[in-house]
């Protein structure tokens, strides 16, 4: 019991963590732009596979360092020629056009990288596990995961608190209209904001393409994941996107770990359900099969009581 | 009585002939078309009728009450769902009701289901309904796996739509006659849904879309008329979804995701979100593109993204945007002016268009990893991809083509507003009812 | 209103009339639909499938001579995503593009939907029938209690499969607990059912200490599942995993570092030797059909090269799509026509010998194509063929005669008269 | 009783900061009530109070003898009052004639149908063209409201509040940004359209405030200093003081 409880809290912590640096640059695009970018997940993506090709002349290091640059600058230039060109339209305009590029960051990376999935591998030194626990290895390269996310969590948050630029971010959350007031160049802001946020996603993608595979589906489940992180940790909320991506991670392990459905609870209280029973498949439902549609439901029910999200400053 | 009030009265009698006249051409272009297609064309004319009423349906939020929903097929999967079963209940004896009336079922069934839905989620537009929209769409998505009884899991619900009694000698058994049942239903449901947006509920979704808080300080609760619509386009959804039902005997969770649910915001966008018909046309579009073009290439998808981002981009009107651009220019008579600088402009544009698409088609036969089979079919030509000529011609092609486009583009731009400007300030009372909101 | 809206209908109807003409390019002759994943997470194992299927109708179909005449084949690749209702549309499409015959590959859920829309079809179109060449959606009820006429199963189903797995895990008695895990579909079930069923005859002994279902293309990341598998301490892991869903399984049993051999009958292929490596040499063990390493007959291995040369960086990894292929090839002679019902006929109880050397039959009972069995293990050396240049691949370790891989049916075939 | 709007220690506050700080006013039925008050004083504030846009922190709000405190805006609006705003609040992308159509018909009992065209609401469509005539757009009915010229739009702005034929009108700065011409055909159009109805206005201008109103409330640091005839609000010495010293006359 205790080896999965440590098993399972661990993993959790590696997903939750990865989430986060994914989850990390939507939160600052969201809170300073308003802007919900749907193509978040894409750029993500798009990265693992610029870190592929990169690591394949210029090693693995390389990979990630140069593909999340490259991932921003993209990212930058999809906001001053696109986004900012949306925006006066107001937010729904906006929300359909990252829609567009999540869908085009798809198509385009199977038309350069085709459709199947590619063999970017870890390198050499982060092979091979660090520890074994109860008899399961803990690998080199989770920790290696571990330990990137956290420090973009801790220079983030120091950036936020003691620079000027975190200043004026954190007022623009606030109180959006102030940054132009205070005469500041906002559309630069916003262009680096986005490049910025899209060269996070752009790092998480690069590292996680080892280990969840670089594949054109790498973006698909986790682009809805990431807006439940942002909405469910509130708007401009770093550490609300924090405490949500971990629950999330946790969640996630855990559910599967247990593996019970109500049918085991009510068996306990000695009721026994059969496929004649009503409802048997509500009964039936396993934890590992509503995992996934937990963090839904968590953002569902946020947005109903609590717009403003978990620690959010002010709705959306 | 004033004299705006003579001028819309004779305005209003003349709407109404006008009308009558276009719907009279609607019921005959449905009645027509299909005696000139093929087998093929006819299955295309039929998914044109089925994405044409939910992209109609789905314009009800976004293009008439603002309202951006990333979940809206889970009403139409619900009422394809309930039209299943309906037809399994029918088949084995339930009741004898003629399924071709199937689809009315499913629109009740959409419409419950937005009605529970739609009582929390349409308190606020925006990206908190975007997101509630999306939110649900992913739970019923992944509901409909687990939940066996109702959804069937990964496999779905099938069906047979010949079990139940016949409608007038009528069993809907050969292509032919499935389409004349999606067609009259797709008549019916853009009749319906036109008058509802003509309707003082439907006018008020416009007015909330535009100034929800405005609306509060005249009497109308903003929740309850974005849940009208809301409703309404649940139950016009939930029937598109009860005619895909019949027509494919089978509805399964993808019918009621996410993606399908961004596939119809990619109609109604493309086609133009601020007119009645823009959805129908983006409906065409996108249905051509899924089946003719996807079997001419298969970049389709990325065309489509291409398309979407143009759109976005450049035409935010949509299609029928670029088409209803010219309305002034008709009204000024001067429509004919454009033809020819059109005509100029249309050669920069179709020589970049065929020179960048060939490059594009090129590069990813390459990638087919064929080796030895070098030559491919393009634009009515064999084009061997393995010699450098063709490359260059083609890159000289699209960027001559690219070249004329910066200096025609000025000129048609010209010519556009030459033609528009003559336009005095349009006097008559119901010309209101002309492009836009409608 | 006004006229613009009359324009527009006159604009859209113009669309379509330009759209129709270019949709009624037909077939001259034979027209044959691939339905399959084209696109999202399986995308690859259909490409891939897909390549090898066209390969085949190329060399054993294209040119062949019927009654007198020479097949022309146009080949339609429709991108089904695994999902009974998008294969459903493309078979409408296909089939009103002239399709004859459709060929699938992945997809029990699929299977299922396949058969009862065509079942309906030639119903209702007896002038117009279609047939379901099928060589991957194996759920045994498609030649069992569904069975139809229509449908031919080109491949041993999961019973079949999972059977002759059974008999190999047998064969080791040190093994105590297994682990069963598979997809959340019918296939995944099938396989599971059939796991335990074969366990509990043949080594009631072994403990069943897993039986896992995860959802089907969706699970990112293993790791939960493999530290589940290492916690029950099982000496076999039995999975009927395939695709990225094999892949990734196996890059987080492999990480995780358990001792438990793994058999199952897709693990192999593209992506999945080439992940597995080094630790998986001696651990992992696949039933399948066919001949890869080695390859059995000259005429195989050169169609192989010929296929590799053409597709650099592909791998043949499915030797069924070519059975099928043949045996529809060979049926077209013996009914001396394409007419799918004459060939349905042709089809039932025709015996031949597949490329790679083996005597196979197509049950004309349930339409369950009757073959040997090959045990495989995943190898380093010994290989003529490896997958994505990896080094690593299959070996055959040991066959299973096709009698010992007979078993009975429960299918009512209904033959229209 | 006769009044159309009394408050009674009305308070409002945001946070810490309490805007509108215990306000007594009574409103006669029939009477034009002006409110004035130097920036800042919570003008708007007391409006958004009354209209339903803000919920009052205490006190209460009656309206022809109902409480409306925490009453939704539109339920106020149902009960006979409507309003204006400061920032013209209008349908953008709607036409002039939908603008208006759009604030009668509440009114006239067409509700939330579905089942109707407005095109053949004869009551909606008669009663938004006598309010085009009124305001003077009647020769722009069918330009989209955006592209209005700035007085059209705040003329368009008291069409939709007047559209409903509600008995309280409340006008927030209707003439704020006009030109002197433009602001006395706006003053006209008020006097004649609120001919019998309750009209409460907060207006800047001195001039339109003097001319309008029959009583002048002053509002200052949210309370009401005063409330008057203009004569007596014009020598009122607690105004005075609150106007810094300046004497407040019709030319201010």
């Amino acid at each position: 019991m205790l080896e999965t409880v440590i098993f399972s809290l661990l993993n959790g912590l590696v997903y939750g963590l990865l989430l986060f640096l994914l989850a990390s640059g939507l939160t600052l695009i969201f809170s300073m732009m308003g802007v919900l970018n749907l193509a978040h997940a894409g750029f993500y993506m798009l990265a693992a596979y610029f870190a592929y090709t990169i690591s394949l002349y210029m090693g693995f290091w390389f990979g990630i360092l140069l593909a999340p640059l490259i991932v921003g600058l993209i990212g930058g230039l999809v906001e001053r020629y696109g986004l900012r060109q949306v925006h006066q339209f107001g937010h729904v305009p906006e929300l359909i056009f990252t829609f567009g590029v999540a869908f085009l960051l798809e198509e385009v990376v199977q038309f350069i990288w085709g459709r199947d999935q590619l063999a970017y591998n870890k390198p050499e030194i982060l092979e091979g596990a660090l520890f074994t626990l109860f008899g399961a290895d803990f690998p080199i390269y989770k920790m290696f995961m571990l330990i990137v996310s956290v420090l973009i969590f801790i220079t983030l948050f120091l950036v936020l608190k003691h620079t000027r630029i975190g200043l004026i971010i954190r007022a623009a959350v606030g109180h959006p209209q102030v940054v132009g007031m205070l005469g500041h160049n906002v559309p630069l802001i916003f262009m680096v904001t986005f490049g910025v946020g899209t060269a996070l996603a752009g790092l998480a993608g690069a590292i996680a393409g080892p280990v969840l595979g670089t594949y054109p589906g790498m973006a698909s489940g986790l682009g809805g994941i990431m807006f439940v992180v942002v909405i469910f940790g509130g708007l401009g909320s770093l550490g609300g996107a924090f405490i949500a991506s971990i629950m999330i991670g946790l969640i996630q392990t855990f559910a599967i770990a247990i593996d019970g459905s109500l049918a085991d609870v009510l068996a306990l209280a000695g009721i026994i359900v059969t496929e004649e029973t009503f409802m048997y498949d509500i009964w039936s439902t396993t934890m590992p099969q509503v995992a996934p549609l937990i963090p839904y439901l968590m953002m569902v029910v946020m947005l109903i009581f609590r717009p403003t999200g978990l620690m959010g400053a002010r709705e959306s | 009585m004033s004299n705006l009030t003579q001028i819309r009265k004779a305005e209003n009698i003349a709407r109404k002939k006008r009308l009558r006249i276009l719907w009279l051409c609607f019921a005959v272009i449905l009645v027509v078309l299909p005696l000139l297609a093929t087998k093929f064309g006819l299955t295309i004319l039929t998914q044109i009728c089925v994405a044409s009423v939910f992209a109609l349906a789905y314009n009800m939020l976004l293009g008439q009450g603002g309202m951006l929903s990333f979940g809206h097929a889970v009403y139409f999967g619900l009422g394809g769902y309930a039209s299943i079963h309906l037809m399994e209940y029918v088949g084995t004896g339930g009741a004898p009701i003629p399924l071709v009336l199937t689809p009315i079922f499913g629109g009740l069934f959409g419409l419950v289901a937005a009605l529970l839905i739609g009582s929390f989620s349409t308190r606020r537009a925006g990206t908190v309904f975007a997101m509630i929209s999306f939110g649900i769409a992913e739970l019923v998505a992944a509901s409909a796996i687990i939940l066996v009884g109702f959804f069937g899991g990964e496999e779905g619900m099938s069906s047979d739509r010949t079990m139940g009694p016949s409608f007038f000698g009528y069993e809907m058994i050969p292509q032919i006659e499935v389409y004349y049942f999606a067609a009259v239903w797709f008549f019916l449901a853009t009749f319906a849904m036109y008058y509802f947006s003509r309707s003082p509920a439907g006018r008020m979704a416009n007015a909330v879309r535009d100034n929800a808080e405005r609306a509060q300080f005249i009497g109308y609760n903003p929740q309850k008329i974005r849940l009208v619509s809301f409703v309404a386009s649940g139950f016009f959804a939930g029937i598109a979804g009860g005619i895909f039902a019949i027509q494919y005997e089978i509805v399964t969770d993808s019918n009621l995701n996410t993606a399908a649910s961004g596939l119809v915001m990619l109609q109604a966008y493309i086609g133009g979100i601020g007119y009645f018909v823009g959805p129908v046309i983006g409906a065409i579009v996108m249905t051509l593109l899924n089946t003719v073009v996807s079997g001419m290439t298969d970049l389709w998808l990325l065309y489509t993204g291409l398309l979407f981002i143009g759109t976005v981009l450049l035409a935010p009107n949509g299609l029928t945007g670029l088409i209803m651009m010219h309305t002034d220019a008709y009204r000024n008579g001067k429509l004919s002016t454009l033809v020819k600088p059109y005509l100029i402009g249309l050669i920069p544009l179709t020589a970049s268009f065929v020179g960048i698409i060939s490059l594009v088609e090129m590069f990813s036969h390459r990638n087919e990893q064929t080796v030895g089979d070098d030559v491919m079919p393009l634009f009515f030509m064999n084009i061997d991809v393995s010699t450098s000529e063709a490359w260059i011609a083609f890159t000289i092609l699209s960027l001559a083509g690219i070249i004329g486009l910066r200096f025609t583009i000025p000129m048609v731009r010209t010519a556009w507003h030459e033609a528009n400007e003559a336009l005095t300030l349009p006097a008559s009372p119901t010309k209101q009812e002309g492009a836009k909101n409608e | 209103m006004n006229k613009f809206k009359l324009m527009l209908l006159g604009a859209s109807s113009l669309i379509l009339s330009a759209g129709l003409p270019a949709a009624t390019v037909q077939a001259e002759n034979l027209t044959i639909a691939f339905i399959d994943a084209l696109s999202g997470p399986f995308a690859a194992t259909g490409l891939g499938s897909g390549r090898e299927l066209k390969h085949a109708v190329e060399k054993f179909l294209n040119g062949k001579e019927v009654a007198g005449e020479k097949l022309e084949v146009e080949f339609l690749e429709l991108d089904g995503k695994i999902n009974p209702k998008e294969s459903l549309v493309q078979l409408q499409n296909a089939i009103s593009q002239g399709a004859k015959y459709i060929f699938h590959n992945s997809g029990s859920s699929v299977g299922h939907a396949l058969v009862g829309a065509i079942n309906k079809h030639n119903k209702r179109n007896p002038d117009n029938r279609v047939l379901y060449l099928n060589y991957g959606a194996i759920d045994p009820a498609l030649t069992g209690s569904k069975c139809s006429f229509w449908h031919f199963m080109i491949d041993a189903n999961v019973d079949m499969k999972v059977s002759a797995l059974v008999d190999e895990i047998a064969k080791d008695k040190s093994v105590k607990k297994a682990f069963i895990i598979g997809q959340d579909y019918s296939f995944g079930k099938a396989f599971s059912a059939a796991a335990k069923k074969y366990l509990a005859d043949k080594r009631p002994d072994i403990e069943i200490v897993g039986d896992q279902l995860h959802p089907i293309g969706k699970v990112k990341d293993f790791t939960p599942y493999a530290q589940k598998i290492l916690r029950s301490k099982a000496d076999v892991v039995m999975t009927g995993n395939w695709g990225a869903d094999m892949i990734n399984l196996a890059k987080s049993v492999k990480e995780i570092g358990t001792e438990a051999n793994i058999y199952g009958i897709y693990a192999y292929g593209p992506g999945v030797s080439a992940v597995v490596g080094e630790s998986g040499l001696g651990k992992l063990s696949i039933v399948t059909q066919g001949h890869i390493n080695p390859p059995n007959t000259p005429e195989w291995a050169a169609y192989t090269d010929e296929f590799l040369a053409k597709h650099p960086g592909n791998d043949m990894s499915n030797e069924r799509t070519v059975y099928g292929v043949q045996m529809l090839g060979e049926a077209f002679v013996k009914a001396g026509s394409t007419d799918p019902l004459k060939v349905a006929f042709a089809l039932e109880d025709l015996e031949f010998t597949t490329i790679s050397g083996d005597k196979v039959v197509m049950r004309g009972k349930d339409h369950q194509m009757q073959m040997p069995l090959q045990v495989m293990a995943h190898a380093k050396d010994g290989l003529k063929y490896d997958f994505d240049q990896s080094g690593y691949g299959v070996i055959t370790t040991s066959s299973i005669p096709l009698e010992n891989n007979t078993l009975e049916t429960s299918c009512e075939m209904q033959r229209p008269s | 009783m006769n009044n159309a709007i009394s408050l009674t220690d009305l308070r409002k506050s945001f946070g810490q900061m309490e805007i509108i700080r215990g306000v007594h006013l009574d409103i006669k039925k029939g009477e034009r009530h002006a409110i004035i008050g130097p920036n800042g004083a919570g003008k708007s504030t007391l409006f958004h109070l009354i209209s339903g846009h803000y919920q009052p922190s205490s006190g209460s709000v009656i309206l022809n003898d109902e409480e409306i405190g925490g009453v939704m805006p539109y339920d106020i609006y149902r009960k006979g009052l409507a309003r204006s705003f400061q920032v013209t609040n209008i349908f953008p992308n709607l036409t002039v004639y939908e603008n208006v159509r759009c604030g009668a018909l509440w009114a006239c009992g067409h509700g939330y149908s579905f089942w109707q065209q407005v095109e053949n609401l004869e009551d909606v469509n008669l009663k938004t063209e006598e309010i085009l005539e009124k305001i003077n757009l009647t020769h722009r009915h069918n330009v989209p409201a955006s592209l209005l010229a700035y007085a059209e739009q705040r003329a368009l702005e008291i069409g939709i509040t007047l559209a409903g034929g509600a008995d309280v009108i409340m006008l927030d700065e209707p003439t704020a940004g006009m030109s002197i011409g433009e602001t006395e055909q706006a003053v006209e159009l008020i006097r004649s359209v609120t001919e019998g109805k309750t009209l409460v206005i907060v207006e800047h201008d001195m001039g339109v405030v003097f001319d309008l109103a029959d009583r002048i409330s002053v509002l200052v640091y949210g309370e009401i200093i005063a409330t008057d005839t203009p004569a007596a609000i014009r020598t009122n010495k607690l105004v005075q003081e609150a106007y810094l010293g300046t004497e407040v006359t019709a030319d201010a």
